[in-house]
């Protein structure tokens, strides 16, 4: 096993450790931390079988950094909005049932 | 132009990067003009695919699987035809709606241009990778346009889209890592031989990936949750273009790999799922468009179960036989062309009556009739494409679907479908019902545009037309 | 080889504790920590490029972005607050 | 009702990070080595880097709508900025920046040596970027960060408006790079983002100087953005 | 295209074009609006005349476009075509007289006559339809336009019914679309033809074709108001009376009867459907729908309810004709399509007449009227003369028709239901002819809105077409051996279907 | 000469780990964020050595980029705490 595979593994892993915080924390800061944890994961994994065999993998590099360039673009949108959310109710939650994202319908 | 393909996605790249150089609340003329170009372009590109099949535009010059490829085959052109033809109306529409209500017109335009670039841009991908970068600028312009409406209501479910689609693109980009780190490359015309010849596990799982990253992003039942607050609540120029388009561009994904590259992998269990689960969209949605007090809600919940007919077309071009599949999937374009221009025009039509009588209450729509019966007519127009009576393109989409569902043997479907079809017709009747009592005391109806109630119109009146002249669309998604 | 293991202890461990952590701030700071991480990661992948985007914005903008929006939570907080 | 949902989200994770790792513990070797493709065709990239080859040259399609996302996070942050604040009422002036503390003394005297080393470092990252790491993206996040640095100083008050100055500079880099796809794409029997033999190097190294100067005014728009104070939190609505 | 391509088309444009102009007149422009509709009407009469006489020299008038691969509207006038169109268009014309009269005061009169148009369109539609797949376009068509006439007033009663209306028709309209899609997925293409089409099919498919027939007159039954799918036409009765007169007469159950006819003979054809066993279940509903019908209406007091139950039992005429397996049956059932449109017309205009006029709309308020509106009572009373079948009016003739039809059917009781159908018909019209004409009339009358003028009872749009459509009543008795009668057309419609030719 | 680069690498990274202890147990802000600023002249070391080992001259741009941006973090930091707004409140 290279060290690149290593690394695919735990993006894996960090992949639902993000999308697990984005999904059931509440908090929105730490859903946009939930997110940008997801999207480290992604990045490992993309990179880490780019390069399982050990060489290096100019392309997925490539794609990692247009990767990380829109998960700032969409953190830094998210955050906006949260800071609007903030302004408007005082709370950083989503409004309505806001506390998972899935399932409770938003006019329940 | 020899290839009209870049430069429909160059052009609203240059109109909106000039709208937004103009300052804010500018670029309505620029837009207007960018489009009727674009119109131009996608004629052209339809014309062509019609008469040589389907093209292939290498960008940069160096080919499939070092560079990126463009691809327009029927389906795209068809798509790419269809978002032009829906834009032009809006964006007329949209230049008269907020010059009366100008809330949320700061940066509608640019924001505009950009979330066009990005559909063309999909629609003519054919590199996973790719289309990743297309449907991030695309749902980061779409949150953009909803949030731009202001308050707690479009920012909370702007942020709730966000997220949602931030998930859905991760799903995605994570089935993208695992495809390429399979085979080594993203293009899909190199990866179907590739998929076709073996796929161990990591693609399945890849696919399933992707697979339920658009399913977020299309919002079928249960992941729809986000959409009707976030389509509900934005200005009526914006809910027309995300409800028509933007939902469509991640159905289109589906149905793209579904059918090409990773069609060895699908299984009929995974369509009977698709299919239920449009199912399910359909009840749901209908019921809860019946029990809504908010005429944009009602529409927005209408986009709910119009999405889960255009799911019901997997279960039938799935392991079924040639004839029915073929005239499933005709009826789901058709049925994904008709929803797309009546959506657009019900949720103009809606947005002309809220900035008319200054409300959204449904029970509160007296005198609708007789003050703004060209917008009702509108809506019932529309209304009539979604419960899929003729002579409206919904009509056609609905018996190509029947036919695929009875060719195959499956009557549940069938059944499903007309009972859809009914439950759309009541809760479109339940506004007409309110529009024709009379004048409620208080009702004040202040004078509305032409432009706004005309624009509406024509997208309502193609959605009917559509239904005579199918035979054009169905020709063009022919053409392979 | 043992580097790599440790780094993906300390990735994994970071990770969960910035997410579950109950203090706000710290799980902020935890996240910086894990971007610090993640460039050392990029480094042992031989990419070197995105260990400096990674620096550049997990060490940078990200975090600032992040502990501003903390630093705005609490003054909404204390504003709000009796 | 919402411990189950948890309990179902952790369930699925586990399921599926178990499907992972199987799967890709059992993955073959892939077809298509695309590193080798890349080293063959550097020659004719315009670079020597091979990152900086695939992200401008061989994918800089891809490159020119990631910057598109990043633009539009600035916009849609923008409708957020400058709504519910007093900036956009005619005749309004930012108040003056207050004279500095004495804890800030030290932090600007960092500044103000370090920003002039951040730009420094920003136009070599980006010099850099034709033949080994760094690039136009590298180089702006220094350039944002020099913003963010003066912010925190107070030498560089946070945007509550954005005036049209700054529009251009944020737009006018990703103006460019369009224009020249746009013109790569006119030219006879050019295509989308084929750079003309022999221009590849000097229309990339343009191109990623235009990036980085509106990437840089985006990313520090970000952050000076984010940093302004709401009005008073008085536009609190119920 | 030929002119002969063309017709059909020129036919559905006549009052399409018309209707569609009219939206969008603005309410004031009164006259431009009713030289439209008049001279639509005229001119479809014309294409009509034109197209009869070359229906019977032989000539086809077929029009195709294609909507689908495989999948054609195709509009073709046959004989049994031109029997639907000759009535819809002559009492088209006779309708929108009335109706310019009874709305004279109204609002929203463009929307009211576009829809009207738009309405008589459809009904073209259905009665050229020349495959299964036209027929339902237009059907579904038929329905979405009478909505808004239903609902013209407005009201919240009216809201209702118009509701109802639109839950019945669409269910309906849903499960003829299963039937009609079954059977394009059988057949890939369901042109009607005389004689049938779908005899071709082996036994294995008798099962299938027998669910198919089911769902298809289930579907069209809902419009035809057979039992138990008749509750939404009793509610319709609150639009105005134009528009209750075009439903009832021409428009919605005679879309669904007609429907019947076509799917019975020109898709089963009318041996094979009895070969199935279809046909006898048929004359059973119809012959219930008949006597309930009838029995229902004996207990109305609102006198559009009565002629509503009324309608609901005599439209199963046409029905139970149809299922009468032999060429005399079919006589008097086709016959009894345009018979029962001209007699039903009468009554609904009369009823129309006395409640615009002098605000009558209860059979008790009736009394002694027949002096004050002698003219429009003499119309009401031929009208309903020929409802119970008394001779020399069309009733009479489809009758003994449909009598004849039973006995040679083997099917003697459905001559009894015939029989104890007219007897309740008197029952239930004859009082009202009591009342009219021998009940003194009272101190006043319940909202007198027009006042006698010299020998002008009412207002004259008012009064012409009741008395031109009594006076078609005899007509076509008296003249029913006439190369002109609907009689005659008939026998040329059943012996096509019969191929005795 | 690589063993003792892997000796020093493996110390170093212990150091992180050390410092990551301090960033989670606090106590005050200011502990945490000393902390993690440690963790930025670290990984500048760090990264020079792996530089050297790896025989990658990149790594120094690395190094040279993180060592400018860690002040950023550490300025956000102090100038929110010497606003005083939240020392001592140390729970959410």
């Amino acid at each position: 096993m290279t060290s690149a595979l290593i690394y695919a593994l735990t993006g894996a892993a960090l992949f639902l450790i993000g999308v697990a915080g984005l999904i059931l924390q509440p908090h929105l800061l730490r859903k946009i931390i939930g997110f940008n944890i997801m999207a480290s994961g992604i990045f490992l994994v993309l990179v880490g079988l780019g390069q399982r065999e050990g060489s290096v993998d100019p392309v997925s590099q490539a794609m990692v950094l247009t990767g990380i360039v829109v998960s700032v673009a969409a953190t830094a949108l998210a955050l906006a909005l949260a800071r609007r959310l903030l302004d408007l109710t005082g709370k950083m939650r989503l409004p309505g049932s806001g506390e998972g994202m899935p399932g409770k319908k938003p006019d329940a | 132009m020899r290839d009209p393909a870049p430069w429909l996605i160059l052009f609203p790249l240059i109109w909106a990067s000039l709208a937004f150089l103009r300052g804010q609340g500018r670029g309505g003329r620029l837009a207007v003009a960018g489009l009727t170009i674009q119109l131009v372009l996608a004629a052209l590109l339809a014309e062509q695919i019609a008469s040589d099949g389907a093209r292939s535009y290498t960008v940069g010059g160096w080919g499939a699987p070092l560079g990126i490829d463009l691809y327009a085959d029927g389906l795209a052109g068809v798509l790419l035809l269809l978002t032009q033809i829906v834009a032009l109306p809006l964006v007329v529409y949209a230049r008269a709606y907020f010059a009366i209500h100008p809330d949320g017109i700061s940066y509608f335009w640019p924001l505009t241009g950009y979330l066009l670039a990005a559909m063309n841009a999909l629609f003519l991908s054919a590199d996973i990778f790719n289309i990743y970068v297309t449907l991030e600028l695309l749902g980061l312009t779409a949150v953009g346009l909803v949030a731009a409406g202001g308050g707690a209501g479009p920012v909370g479910a702007a942020l709730r889209y966000l997220l949602v689609t931030l998930l859905g693109s991760g799903a995605f980009l994570l089935g993208v890592a695992l495809v390429y780190g399979t085979y080594g490359s993203m293009s899909l015309q190199v990866l179907t031989p590739l998929i076709n010849a073996d796929a161990p596990a990591a693609v399945f799982i890849a696919a399933g990936l992707m697979l339920v990253g658009l399913l977020l992003k299309t919002a079928l039942f249960p992941f729809h949750f986000w959409l009707p607050p976030a389509h509900g609540g934005a200005p009526a120029p914006v809910s027309a273009l995300l409800s028509a388009l933007v939902v469509k561009a991640s159905f289109y994904l589906i149905l793209r790999l579904w059918l090409h590259a990773f069609a060895p992998l699908v299984t009929t269990v995974a369509a009977q799922l698709l299919g239920f689960l449009g199912m399910a969209a359909i009840l749901w949605g209908s019921v809860m468009a019946i029990r809504q007090t908010r005429l944009k809600m009602l529409i927005a919940y209408s986009t709910v179960a119009q999405v889960g007919y255009l799911f019901l077309l997997f279960p039938l071009i799935t392991d079924t036989n040639p004839a029915a599949a073929a005239s499933a999937l005709q009826g789901g374009v058709m049925q994904l062309v008709a929803h797309a221009l009546a959506k657009a025009a019900m949720f103009a039509a809606a947005g002309t009556i809220i900035l008319s009588i200054g409300r959204d209450d449904i029970t509160r729509l007296g005198g609708v009739s007789t003050r703004l019966p060209l917008t009702l007519f509108t809506f019932a127009l529309a209304g009539l494409t979604l419960a899929g009576l003729p002579p409206s393109g919904g009509f056609i989409a609905k018996w190509l679907l029947i036919t695929g569902a009875s060719g195959s043997d499956q009557w549940g479907w069938v059944v499903v479908m007309i009972s859809g079809g009914l439950l759309s017709a009541a809760y479109v009747c339940r506004v007409l019902r309110q529009a024709f009592l009379s004048i409620e005391a208080g009702t004040k109806f202040s004078p509305v545009s032409r432009v706004l109630e005309w624009s509406a119109f024509l997208l309502a009146s193609m959605s009917l037309l559509l239904g005579l002249r199918s035979t054009e669309v169905l020709g063009l998604l022919e053409s392979e | 080889m043992t580097l790599d293991l440790l780094l993906v202890a300390a990735l994994l461990w970071t990770a969960v504790q910035s997410l579950a952590t109950p203090n706000l701030f710290r799980g902020v700071v935890l996240f910086i920590v894990f971007g610090l991480f993640m460039a050392l990661v990029w480094v042992r992948l031989h990419a070197a490029d995105i260990a400096l985007a990674e620096a550049a914005i997990g060490a940078g903008l990200t975090g600032a972005l992040l502990l501003n929006g903390v630093g705005h939570l609490r003054a909404k907080q204390q504003s709000t607050l009796p | 009702m919402k411990g189950v949902l948890d309990l179902l989200v952790i369930v699925l994770c586990l399921v599926l990070g178990a499907a992972l790792w199987w799967a890709m513990l059992d993955l073959p070797s892939s077809r298509i080595h695309l590193a080798e493709q890349v080293a063959a065709k550097l020659d004719a990239s315009g670079v020597t880097h091979p990152v900086t080859a695939v992200l401008l040259n061989f994918r800089g399609y891809d490159t020119l709508i990631e910057v598109m996302v990043l633009f539009v996070a600035l916009i849609g942050m923008l409708t957020q900025a400058e709504k519910g604040s007093q900036w956009l009422s005619a005749g309004y002036r930012p108040p003056p920046l207050p004279a500095p503390p004495f804890h800030l003394e030290v932090l600007q005297w960092l500044a103000r040596v370090l920003v002039p080393l951040m730009i420094l470092t920003a136009g070599y990252l980006l010099w850099a970027g034709a033949h080994r790491a760094g690039g136009a993206f590298q180089a702006a996040a220094l350039l944002a960060g020099a913003g963010v640095l003066l912010n925190l100083a107070g030498l560089l008050p946070a945007w509550t408006t954005f005036r049209a100055g700054m529009r251009a500079g944020s737009i006018t880099g990703l103006l460019f790079f369009v224009l020249a796809a746009a013109a790569t794409a006119a030219a006879p029997h050019g295509h989308l983002l084929q750079y003309p033999a022999g221009w590849a190097g000097m229309l990339i190294l343009l191109i990623e100087t235009g990036l980085t100067l509106s990437l840089g005014l985006i990313l520090a728009g970000f952050f000076l953005l984010l940093s302004a104070e709401a009005s008073d939190g008085s536009d609190t609505e119920e | 295209m030929t002119l002969n391509e063309s017709l059909p088309l020129l036919m559905l444009a006549s009052s399409l074009v018309p209707g569609v102009v009219i939206f969008f007149l603005a309410e004031t422009r009164f006259a431009l609006r009713t030289t439209l509709n008049v001279a639509g009407a005229i001119l479809k009469l014309l294409l009509i005349g034109y197209m009869l006489w070359g229906v019977v020299e032989g000539q086809s008038y077929v029009f195709r476009h294609t909507v689908l691969p495989g999948l054609e509207l195709v509009l073709e006038a046959d004989a049994l075509a031109m029997l639907f169109v000759t009535l819809s268009a002559a009492l088209w014309l006779l309708t929108t007289l009335y109706a310019v009269g009874y709305l004279e005061r109204s609002p929203h009169r463009s929307r009211f006559f576009g829809f009207f148009s738009l309405c008589v369109t459809a009904t073209i539609g259905v009665a050229l339809a020349g495959n299964l797949f036209t027929f339902f376009f237009f059907y579904e068509l038929l329905t979405l336009s009478t909505y808004p006439l239903i609902v013209h007033r407005g009201t919240e009663a009216a809201i209702r019914a118009g509701n109802i209306y639109l839950a019945y028709a669409l269910t309906g309209g849903a499960v003829l679309l299963t039937g009609v899609v079954w059977l394009y997925g059988l057949l890939g293409e369901v042109e009607f033809a005389y004689g049938g089409v779908v005899a071709a099919m082996g036994p294995e498919y008798h099962g299938q074709l027998r669910i198919i027939f089911l769902l298809l007159i289930a579907g069209l039954g809902v419009k035809a108001a057979l039992v138990p799918l008749h509750g939404w036409l009793p509610q319709a009765m609150v639009a105005p009376a134009p528009v209750s007169a075009l439903l009832h007469a021409v428009a919605v159950v005679k879309a669904g009867a007609f429907g019947i006819v076509r799917v019975v003979y020109e898709v089963y054809g009318v041996e094979f459907a009895q070969s199935l066993d279809l046909l006898t279940p048929l004359a059973v509903v119809a012959a219930v729908t008949i006597i309930w019908g009838s029995l229902r209406a004996l207990w109305q007091d609102d006198l559009k309810r009565r002629l509503a139950y009324s309608t609901v039992s005599q439209v199963a005429y046409i029905i139970l004709g149809v299922a009468l397996f032999g060429p005399l049956g079919t006589i008097g059932g086709v016959v009894h399509l345009v018979h029962q449109g001209i007699m039903k017309i009468t009554l609904f205009f009369c009823a129309g007449n006395y409640a615009e006029t002098l605000g009558i709309h209860k059979v008790t308020e009736i009394n002694g009227a027949g002096r004050r509106m002698p003219w429009t009572s003499v119309a009401f009373s031929v009208g309903a003369f020929g409802m119970i079948g008394l001779p020399l009016t069309a009733g009479y003739v489809s009758k003994s028709y449909l009598t004849q039809g039973a006995e040679m059917a083997g099917m003697a009781w459905a001559g009894w239901v015939l029989t104890a159908s007219g007897l309740l018909n008197a029952l239930y019209f004859l009082p009202i002819l009591y009342r009219l004409w021998f009940k003194s009339q009272p101190q006043a009358w319940p909202n007198e809105h027009i006042l006698a003028r010299g020998r002008k009872e009412t207002a004259l749009l008012l009064l012409i077409p009741p008395l031109v459509t009594a006076a078609a009543t005899i007509a076509a008795a008296v003249f029913a051996d006439t190369n002109w009668s609907p009689l005659f057309w008939a026998k040329i419609v059943a012996t096509k279907e019969y191929l005795l030719e | 000469m690589t063993d003792l680069g892997m000796v020093l690498e493996v110390f170093l990274f212990i150091n992180l780990l050390v410092a990551l202890l301090k960033v989670t147990r606090g106590p005050t802000h200011a502990d945490r964020m000393l902390a993690a600023l440690l963790f930025g002249t670290t990984g500048v070391a760090l990264l020079l050595l792996l530089a050297h080992t790896e025989g990658e001259p990149a790594l120094v741009d690395i190094a040279l980029a993180l060592a400018v941006l860690a002040v950023i973090a550490g300025a956000a930091f102090a100038q929110r705490a010497w606003r005083g707004k939240w020392e001592g409140n140390e729970h959410s």
